[in-house]
């Protein structure tokens, strides 16, 4: 059975989320990967997205992070500010699920606008949402992003989303709770922090790919681990899964 | 006790050139069919305001009811950009855009603060972002039982709040449930609110899940039916998805905006 | 996730001497069985944190097992007094006892920053009173914005809470509703957890209306049928009026009240 | 018809609220003559209470703030955060209605303890509740006391709750919103605070109470306006209603 990169990027990140931990979802390719974990190997993964649903269980990939079908499969609803105040402030959610517009060597992340002058950007992105509380609260963030040279950049036109900031003790020194991005999973591979610089190192490539395509398409000189891994291939069921979910939100369009 | 009045009248009385509006609604509920009454009246230099601008808003801005923006997210939810608001903060069309730019985290919490008649609120918010840098009303503020420092964002003082809900009954009492992100919040932080319903019925059947708006602290309800279209109304009508994605290519032209804006609100009458 | 356990194995894990806890509960799904059972158990040097200490609270006291109290209304709601309340802090009998005395919007508000994971919460409160020159977690705070003064409390830390509700399903979630006063704030302030509820589920079916405490956010979970007698459980039974106004004599008279404590509390097993 | 003292003094405070407006009401005598008022002129009135009831229609009087009847009549039941911070802080509730243990010329209130050391008092009281919050944000606040010399004190042992404090001005000063007591309900006649000085004064008495009694009643020089006026006798309609109240309330215990 052959798989696109984008299959196997939704696939890996799917495999990252343990079972019976809370996850905050963003939209987009989070969602998806959320929703395929629950329907895989994670059939108690709670689902939060910013809407205010907890535990919700859609039978359908949703477009949005307010779809009724998260309303109505959710345990509970919970009003925005409660769901800010309540569950993701104090660090109860397990693992906070974001994407990137640009992302960095020490995983900070920009949603903001793409361009060095804030005020006359040269493209402005929709904006920080909920993800620097996210990225902040969670215990721990992971990060699903194609790559290219476009996204992963030397430096980010704006910091919307903290990482390591420049890198080690950065998190702590600004008092920040949860442990920060410890996976971005890309349509190539798996990069992590290395413990001690806390630089986003290749861990692991998807089959068929090269660490040469893996750093023509990263901005920076690409930090390499000893041992790269490969990414087990998507098994059937992965697939099959995956493809019932978009191929339902498909039909919704 | 609330009015209840058409949505022409309404909107004549709530919005003035220059207030501090809201139509609050997150996904679900969003008051649209108010927000082309304001085009179609010709509101000017308003500051709007909302957590997760959208195509309404993208709309308003557009049209050239704007001056300002008050946000923590514009896009269009899982299709991609607001192709007017970016238009007017990357090129200044058809005006300028001021934007003051928050988090989901601190937006809320503004809310919170104006509808608890509190002038700030407190969160573990911002911290490392450049938002700091480019939002003065985004400030740190000290424990003074520990010490700790976090951080302070200013109540969000409105001048009108329009949000829309399932049902109201003949005395303007509201209803509404589901998702109902921070619209009890915005109307309760406004010096003004209009409520606009799917239907006004002689009685409200006892929702127990249901937010509810007593109607001593609305001052109008409006009686829409398809009010918020494209997004949905439980229980009345479920999100027009094709809508959103068709959005899209309407709003990246600025022609092609203008012809639509034209055919679908300026030329219509109150029924968005 | 929640275990599922009784009730005297769940208080022995929970409660240990000398901790802060909260049986939270405002006049509805009271605590009351677990709080015997803590009796039983003998714990001492209590922090017992509440709102509004009623009957339970009075019959832990006047059992010695409290150090400190931390409230903003004792009272037998409706009757009078809490003489074993009014006994430990007139007569230091059994023992003398600390308090720390607030508003209810100020304990209200500390649960709430403890729940968010904030040091303190800010207010319009305690302006005037003496409460400000006895009670010294309250202090000043200016609003970073306007200047404005307003008062600022610490967040409530519990080492452990305890909450009675209606249902929870083999899990461990639970599902309350009626008047649930600051239950969920409690839970969520705790660093560990008891719900004892009226009956354990196979399914819970959907009530929209209720607050709900998924299996994660809780530790224990102890079927107490009755457990919140002589308060009320709505959809269970009504408030015992007659128990409340019965505490009165027997509190008033510590012989009295030491006979009703080993007849009805000591000599008895987990029934509450 | 004849009548008590009580009944007289429940029927005046019931009259003084105004139908259409949002009363938050304490326990005991407030929430009597609240529901009669109800029952009487004021049938839109809104019962707030401090558990979260909002619009309430007990068929009875509820013995506790949070009786099971409030919750199943109200129109909204909200968490005791919201209840304080979303309505009664912001000034959005028209009329406050205290008791008190002790008040002084002032409108200064105490509930907390009897005796001059708050550490070693000679009687414990219940404490606050929401009755300092109540006196500083609702717009106005009603008084209804008992009138005796133990009750109504030269200076309050501790003041619970904000009245006047030790004349004009002082409110504002405070920064208080809400205008204060302005009226005190007694079971001999009412007081309602000098517009210049702002010390309570008589201005009403009750059908058969004379000045020199309520004199003898107050533990200070009581003020006495110009003219005193004669409070009107309570109706059989309000007797009845009042009677039919308490009378539930009685076979319910």
């Amino acid at each position: 059975m052959s798989w696109t990169a984008d299959e196997m990027m939704s696939v890996a990140a799917a495999r990252a989320l343990r079972d019976d931990t809370a996850c905050f979802v963003g939209i987009g390719l989070p969602s998806t990967a959320a929703n395929l974990a629950r329907r895989t190997h994670a059939p108690n993964l709670v689902l939060i997205y910013e809407s205010g649903t907890i535990g919700a269980k859609p039978g359908r990939l949703p477009l949005s992070i307010g779809d009724g079908v998260l309303a109505e499969t959710a345990e509970t609803v919970v009003g925005v500010p409660e769901v800010f105040n309540y569950w993701l402030q104090p660090g109860r959610i397990e693992t906070g699920f974001l994407g990137a517009a640009q992302i960095d060597r020490f995983g900070n992340i920009n949603t903001t606008v793409i361009g060095p002058d804030y005020q006359h950007p040269k493209v402005r992105l929709p904006g920080a949402g909920g993800a620097p509380e996210i990225a902040a609260s969670c215990r721990q963030v992971i990060v699903i992003v194609r790559q290219s040279r476009r996204t992963f950049v030397e430096r980010v036109d704006f910091v919307t989303s903290f990482g390591y900031g420049s890198g080690p003790g950065d998190r702590e020194r600004l008092g920040l709770t949860g442990r920060g991005p410890v996976l971005v999973i890309t349509d190539l591979g798996v990069l992590e922090p290395d413990p001690r610089t806390r630089e986003l190192t290749l861990t692991s490539l998807h089959p068929g790919v090269t660490v040469e395509r893996a750093r023509e398409a990263t901005g920076w000189e690409l930090a390499v681990a000893a041992e790269v891994a490969t990414t087990a291939p998507p098994t059937a069921l992965e697939l099959e899964t995956l493809r019932a979910l978009e191929a339902a939100d498909k039909e919704d369009q | 006790m609330a009015e209840i009045v058409s949505l022409p009248e309404a909107v004549a009385e709530l919005v003035r050139d220059g207030d501090t509006i809201a139509l609050e609604g997150f996904t679900h509920l969003i008051p649209v069919a108010a927000g082309h009454e304001i085009i179609r009246q010709r509101r000017r230099d308003l500051t709007l305001v909302r957590m997760t601008p959208d195509i309404v808003y993208d709309q308003m801005i557009g049209a050239g009811c704007a001056r300002k923006l008050v946000f923590s997210w514009g896009g269009n939810p899982g299709v991609g950009s607001l192709h007017r608001f970016r238009d007017a903060i990357e090129n200044g069309w058809p005006a300028p855009l001021e934007i003051e730019e928050h988090s989901h985290a601190g937006m809320a919490n503004r809310y919170v603060a104006a509808a608890s008649g509190l002038p700030f609120a407190v969160l573990r918010g911002y911290v490392g972002t450049d938002l700091q840098a480019h939002t003065p009303t985004v400030k740190p503020i000290t424990c003074p039982f520990t010490g700790e420092v976090l951080t302070a964002v200013p109540a969000l003082q409105l001048d009108a709040a329009i949000v829309h809900a399932q049902r109201a009954d003949r005395d303007g009492n509201v209803q509404m449930w589901g998702i109902t992100g921070v619209q009890k919040e915005a109307v309760l932080a406004a010096r003004r609110s209009l409520v606009t319903v799917e239907e006004v019925v002689d009685e409200l059947d006892l929702r127990p899940d249901a937010v509810v708006l007593p109607s001593w602290t609305v001052r109008w309800v409006a009686e829409v039916p398809g009010g918020a279209h494209p997004s949905y109304a439980q229980g009345y009508y479920d999100r027009d998805n094709a809508y959103y994605r068709a959005w899209d290519p309407i709003s990246r032209d600025r022609d092609a905006f203008t012809e639509w804006l034209s055919a679908h609100v300026l030329d219509r009458q109150g029924d968005g």
